[in-house]
């Protein structure tokens, strides 16, 4: 057997085994458990930079092992899967240089670390998944092991969060475990294929393909927090700001997100999907979401609160941008995957850098604060800037090809959508900014944390400023190979078989 | 014992009524619909001379089904340990005296229910008869001791006692494992089977007695210096 | 009406009555002695629907010995356990089915 | 492996419990050392039994060398040697458990340390022999073994509610055993053998033999607790002694469903009916919702995992209307059996963390639990295993087992069962979560310090985790689960394109 077998199974577990192995440390082993973490991050980054080189160069990479005969568990890695991997990799190694320095001195951490690295790799494994029967098994491991993390800090707030969490993410898996059952029982066993795995079915049971399309959605959209679907997205709040980044960029909804482009695209095929009518539908139900999360977040007055109405209006991007027929939305809809997680984790790390030095939960506490923490804002103005879409940072990229897909794709309500979007956008950030650079401080800060040469902890501030520069640097080198956009563009090539 | 009010209520009485008409009924149609045959007489009257015994019942009980039977032992002495394990509160000690009649009873019907036990132990070879009802003998015996004296069994040691009660179980398993040695379980080597079968029967008879007798009784005897 | 029919029809109807006061009776007492009815019930209709061509068939017969045997053995402990519920919660009885209710440590 | 092929290892599988109880028992100083030897030597052999059918194919033992029908015979197919193996697994954790749970020192502790050995050998005895039983009258014999032994185990806990419940576990399983008892005897007078392969074999038709199989499942059904007929099993299961309710729920109960297979598929599956097949099915789905109802608002926590039980049993049933009659009924079968192991793993591990955590708590609610996954985060983490594999999560056996089931269903057409299996997911979330968020709320001040020994904990993640491990090595289940299978077809079935 080649390496080739092996790279996608050892991607996973080069985050499995640190996080098993962790469970079983002491509390006060601090340098050993954060060598096995970074051990873990770097050796995996590692490993992707080698498989991003090899689905370049065409290799197949394809880890397979039976479960029961006709279930088949399969890791294998396509140019979007390398996309999604390699951005929760970076992610994962940045947030838990964050987690290190935030969960200083708390207790439980063991524990915390341990469901963190199961975390992300049932996140890379559900990105490598090769069909869909792998993708449900990670999607459901995903679940398990984001709830300890929400329910970590065991307060009867955390609790509730963590409640109402469980309750929306497995009834969603259970609808899209019916889902699949569903659609294997017709199908037979859905490897995931570029253009679309179901071959005629659609001329035998066009019916039950539309049926099953809407149930895979909704399951799939509890996680994409797909409005009405969203409910436990701002009550997940209460997790530690880590998880929350993790959570918000990377991990969950993303996961949702990823499981619609998947479902469009190499398990209907765009063709087929646009054919079944199915994607004028999703289209409008994300043009929807988007516009609600906006005018939620407008009214939220908690910063965390207010980034998550951001993130159910953003992640919505994705699946709008997969569901305009179109090579030029698709790469729009691709690239958001990476583009809104380097700037919504940014904007979490600043949050939690604030709550963690000053003490502000508030937006209307933050009235100049950027004085006091000049870095952190930066970091925070970026993403900020991002997510309205001013250019350079990378929210730009999204929304100009979206634009110009829709209206290639004969879409042009569209435009009305992104513009109305980004107004909101501007008017829920441009206060706080404003605010937090150009406005007096309501009162003297407070000086309960010891501050150090710099504005906060170095392994706060660091990621933040990392994740930002990121986020100009995706946007500026757009154009560049290898850049998040240059990697869409060959995905959306590879789907439409140009 | 104290008498609970012994009224279900109508609904129950009718549901009960109804269920236990309708199963009564399903056996007698069934009974009327059984096809006449001979079941597995010929067979066992094909197989007696290789049993080791006269007697076809015994021949099954304790050879052809002697499996069954190995376990039927093995839940009377786990009833006997369930009992025990109940830990049943022993009447307060010496509230009836024993009468004169009734020990002087025990000292003629005891000797007399060992000897007839013996018989019966033995007749079961071929005539009805055997362990169950030799132990049955003996447990009748150890009523009469446990209403003269309180216990059946005169000053014993527990682990003696305890013993005794695994003796039919143990004989039984250590002829059935000695015969897998040879060949498979329970094979009785040729010729030895009517020997053998006796040896399982008056250990069994031993551990039925006591069983039956201390199942009558109830609690185990502990003993003085561990009582509470 | 053969005299084999009139026994098993008699054993029908004692798994019959059996049942009925099983259910109905709530005293332990009469519980177990219902059961024994039944199981009475139960030997009686097994050998009176034993194969009947001829002579006895044999194999029956033991198996009603050794059920006997166990319902000794159940009935024994049974009411052993009857005394130990009456001992514990005062009534002989059958407590209602589902106490529910948190209770204090030693359990 | 020609030496492993002709072990004699039918027998010892009985044998060597029965031998240990009654040795156990007689020496009653050194009960725990005896029993937990002949406890691990049992499991070695009936792993070893289940290797033996796997390598070489169908076992058979004539008992007294005559053979069936004049004889009893212990054979092992698939389904059996499987039974064996999980009675094997549990049974040696349990015993591990057991071990360090009854306390040394005051004298319930000895008392309940002296009878737990003999009587749980004996427990253990009876399951092996029943799921080896070649004869249904061989059966009937080790079905009143194993119900005495588990109401006496039941009954060790001494408390009024265990002594209720023990007496009420007595009296229906007494009258299941009896029922059952005439309906062999029934088949006796038709067949002439109640050897279940000529049984099989034999011409069974008619109305007495409609009579012979309606009391034998009714007395089976009785016996397994299947709704509406689980009223005794919640009291037994939550107020017997943690190891205990462990036995009963991951086998006991598996040992009299085991017998309804055997009567329904390989001796009489020519007397199913659609209507009967779909009200056993019926009743399956009524205990899953009925028993997840009551598990997620039972108050006490053992009562709660109890209630998951009659739910559990539920799904089995599924696999009459599903697996029975079909062409290729093998996906349900399969889905079942791996169902049934996988929940006999994980609910002996949820009860064994149960009663690890009780006993440090003030109370036996579910509220008593707070902060448990401070304080004993082992034992937590083996909960919440166990639970992922009850509410059928991958790669758990349980999600192995419902995977296969849903699939038949839906490749049969027959949705409503689909819909059942999905909703008693949910419900099995909800009451796990229920008592996660228990174990998960902090409790103020410093963490209580854990109190029991190490041993209580280990043995519960074990189970929990030969439960996810069933679901990876499904295959292999699967492939010995074939051999003499009463159903054929490929695994899943694939839909013609």
């Amino acid at each position: 057997m080649s390496v080739d077998a092996w790279l996608p199974a050892l991607i996973v577990l080069s985050s499995l085994l640190p996080g098993l192995l962790i469970f079983f440390l002491d509390e006060e082993r601090h340098a050993l458990r954060t060598a096995l973490n970074l051990a873990g991050a770097v050796l995996k980054t590692g490993l992707v930079g080698w498989l991003i080189w090899g689905v370049f160069h065409d290799h197949a990479f394809e880890s397979r092992m039976s479960l029961v005969p006709g279930l088949d568990l399969v890791l294998a890695a396509d140019a979007l899967s390398v996309l999604f991997v390699a951005l929760s990799t970076v992610l994962w190694l940045v947030t838990t240089l964050y987690a290190i320095g935030y969960l200083e001195g708390s207790p439980h951490r063991s524990r915390f670390f341990g469901f963190f690295s199961l975390c992300v790799s049932a996140t890379v494994g559900l990105a490598l998944a090769g069909n869909l029967v792998t993708f449900l098994i990670f999607y459901e491991l995903l679940t398990l092991a984001t709830f300890p993390l929400v329910a970590h800090r065991g307060t009867p707030d955390a609790m509730r969060g963590a409640k109402v969490y469980l309750a929306y993410t497995v009834t969603g898996g259970a609808v899209l475990l019916f889902a699949v059952a569903w659609l294997s029982a017709l199908a037979g066993p859905v490897e995931f294929t570029a253009g679309g795995a179901l071959g005629d079915l659609a001329q035998t049971h066009p019916a039950e393909l539309t049926a099953i399309f809407a149930l895979l959605i909704a399951g799939l959209g509890v996680k994409a927090a797909l409005v009405p679907l969203h409910g436990w997205l701002p009550q997940a709040m209460v997790a530690p700001a880590p998880v929350s980044a993790l959570l918000h960029a990377v991990a969950v909804v993303k996961a949702g997100a990823f499981g619609i482009v998947r479902v469009v695209y190499d398990v209907y095929g765009v063709t087929l999907a646009a054919d079944l009518g199915v994607l004028q539908p999703l289209a409008l139900l994300a043009a929807f979401t988007v516009v609600y999360g906006s005018v939620r977040a407008l009214a939220q007055d908690g910063l965390k609160k207010r980034l998550a109405y951001s993130t159910v209006s953003q992640v919505s991007y994705i699946a709008l941008g997969t569901a305009i027929f179109g090579p030029v939305a698709s790469i729009g809809g691709i690239v958001h995957l990476v583009h809104q997680g380097v700037m919504k984790i940014t904007l979490f790390f600043c949050a939690g850098n604030l709550a963690e030095t000053l003490g502000i939960h508030n937006v209307s506490e933050m009235r100049g604060c950027a004085r006091r923490m000049p870095l952190t804002m930066v970091a925070f103005t970026v993403g900020a800037l991002g997510m309205i879409g001013v250019p350079p940072v990378a929210g730009f990229v999204t929304k100009w090809y979206l634009g110009a897909g829709a209206v290639a794709a004969g879409a042009d309500w569209v435009l009305v959508v992104l513009a109305m979007s980004s107004l909101l956008n501007a008017a829920y950030f441009l206060p706080i900014l404003y605010a937090a650079w150009f406005r007096e401080p309501v009162g003297p800060w407070p000086e309960e944390h010891p501050r150090g040469r710099f504005e906060a902890p170095l392994m706060l501030l660091v990621p933040a400023l990392v994740t930002a520069v990121l986020s100009v640097a995706a946007g500026l080198l757009a154009a560049a190979p290898f850049s998040p956009l240059d990697w869409a563009k060959l995905i959306a090539e590879r789907e439409y078989g140009l | 014992m104290s008498s609970p009010e012994d009224n279900a209520p109508v609904l129950l009485r009718g549901i009960a009524a109804l269920l236990a008409a309708a199963l009564g009924v399903a056996i007698a149609g069934a009974l009327t619909a059984l096809p006449p045959s001979s079941g597995l007489r010929d067979a066992v009257t094909g197989q007696m001379p290789a049993s080791g015994v006269a007697h076809p019942v015994t021949a099954v009980l304790l050879n052809f089904r002697g499996y069954d039977t190995l376990l039927e032992v093995a839940v009377l002495l786990l009833a006997l340990i369930a009992t025990w394990s109940l830990r049943l509160a022993r009447p307060p000690a010496g509230r009836d005296r024993p009468g004169l009649v009734l020990q002087a009873l025990v000292r003629l019907l005891v000797p007399l229910f060992i000897v007839l036990a013996g018989y019966l132990l033995w007749l079961g070879a071929h005539a009805p008869g055997g362990a169950f009802q030799a132990g049955a003998l003996l447990a009748g015996a150890g009523v009469l001791l446990t209403l003269a004296e309180g216990r059946p069994l005169g000053p014993l040691a527990p682990a003696a006692l305890r013993g005794l009660a695994v003796l039919g179980v143990a004989v039984f398993l250590a002829v059935a494992l000695l015969a897998l040695g040879g060949g498979r379980l329970l094979e009785y080597p040729r010729g030895q089977a009517g020997l053998l079968i006796l040896l399982i029967e008056a250990a069994s008879t031993v551990s039925i007695g006591l069983a039956l007798a201390y199942l009558f009784r109830g609690d185990e005897p502990v003993p003085p210096e561990r009582r509470p | 009406m053969s005299p084999l029919l009139t026994y098993g029809i008699a054993g029908a109807g004692l798994i019959a009555i059996g049942l009925y006061a099983l259910i109905v009776r709530r005293h332990l007492l009469r519980k177990i002695i219902a059961l024994n009815v039944i199981g009475n019930g139960v030997f009686l209709t097994l050998v009176a629907a034993a194969p009947r061509l001829g002579a006895p068939d044999p194999v029956p017969h033991a198996m009603v010995l050794t059920g006997i045997v166990v319902a000794v053995s159940a009935t024994a402990f049974a009411l052993a356990l009857a005394v130990r519920v009456r001992d514990a919660t005062g009534a002989a009885a059958l407590p209602p089915p589902d106490g529910d209710g948190a209770s204090g440590p030693g359990h | 492996m020609p030496l492993l092929a002709e072990l004699p290892l039918l027998p010892w599988t009985v044998t060597l419990p029965l031998g240990g109880a009654a040795l156990s028992f007689v020496l009653r100083a050194r009960a725990p050392a005896v029993g937990l030897a002949a406890g691990v030597a049992t499991a070695a052999v009936g792993l070893l039994l289940a290797l033996q059918v796997a390598t070489a194919g169908l076992q058979r033992h004539a008992v007294g060398g005559w053979g069936a029908p004049l004889g009893i015979d212990l054979a092992a197919d698939g389904l059996s040697a499987l039974m064996v193996a999980m009675t094997s697994v549990v049974g040696l954790w349990v015993s591990l458990y057991a071990g360090a749970y009854f306390g040394a020192g005051n004298q319930d502790g000895e008392h309940q340390r002296a009878y737990f050995w003999p009587l749980w050998l004996l427990l253990w005895t009876a399951l092996n022999a029943l799921f080896l039983a070649a004869d249904s009258f061989n059966a009937y014999v080790t079905l009143e073994l194993l119900g005495l032994s588990a109401v006496a185990l039941v009954a060790l806990a001494a408390t009024p509610a265990a002594l209720g419940g023990a007496m009420r576990y007595l009296l229906v399983g007494l009258l299941g055993s009896l029922l059952y008892l005439l309906g062999v005897g029934l088949l006796y007078a038709l067949a002439g053998t109640v050897d279940f392969r000529l049984l099989a074999a034999a011409p069974l038709a008619g109305p007495a033999t409609a009579v012979a199989l309606g009391v034998i499942t009714a007395g089976l059904v009785l016996k397994t607790a299947l709704f509406p007929f689980h009223f005794w099993l919640p009291p037994a299961h939550a107020s017997a002694p943690a190891p205990v309710s462990a036995v009963l729920s991951a086998l006991v109960v598996k040992a009299s469903f085991y017998l309804l297979l055997r009567f329904w598929f390989w001796v009489l599956p020519e007397a199913a009916t659609p209507v009967t097949l779909n009200l056993l099915g019926l009743l399956g789905a009524l205990a899953v919702l009925w028993g997840g109802l009551r598990a997620l608002t039972a108050e006490r926590l053992k009562l709660l995992v109890a209630y998951s039980t009659v739910a559990q049993l539920g799904y089995l049933f599924l696999v009459f209307p599903l697996a029975l009659g079909e062409a290729d009924g093998f996906t349900a079968w399969g889905g079942m059996t791996l169902l049934l192991l996988a929940h006999a793993t994980a609910k002996a591990g949820m009860f064994l963390s149960a009663g690890a955590i009780l006993k440090g708590a003030a109370h036996d609610g579910v509220s008593g639990i707070d902060g448990a996954a401070q304080a004993m985060p082992v034992t937590t983490f083996a909960f919440a295993l166990a639970g992922v594999s009850l509410i059928g999560l991958p790669p758990t056996g349980g999600f192995a087992g419902k995977w296969l089931l849903l699939n038949a269903a839906l490749a049969t057409g027959q949705w409503g069962w689909a819909a059942v299996l999905l909703a008693g997911s949910l419900l099995a979330a909800a009451y796990t979560v229920r008592v996660l968020t228990h174990a998960f709320t902090r409790l103020p001040g410093e963490p209580p310090a854990c109190v029991v020994p190490g041993r209580l904990e280990w043995t519960a993640v074990a189970l929990a985790v030969t439960a996810l491990a069933l679901g990876l090595a499904a295959g292999e289940v699967l492939e010995l689960l074939r051999v003499g299978a009463p159903v054929v077809g490929p695994v899943l079935l694939e839909q013609a394109r």
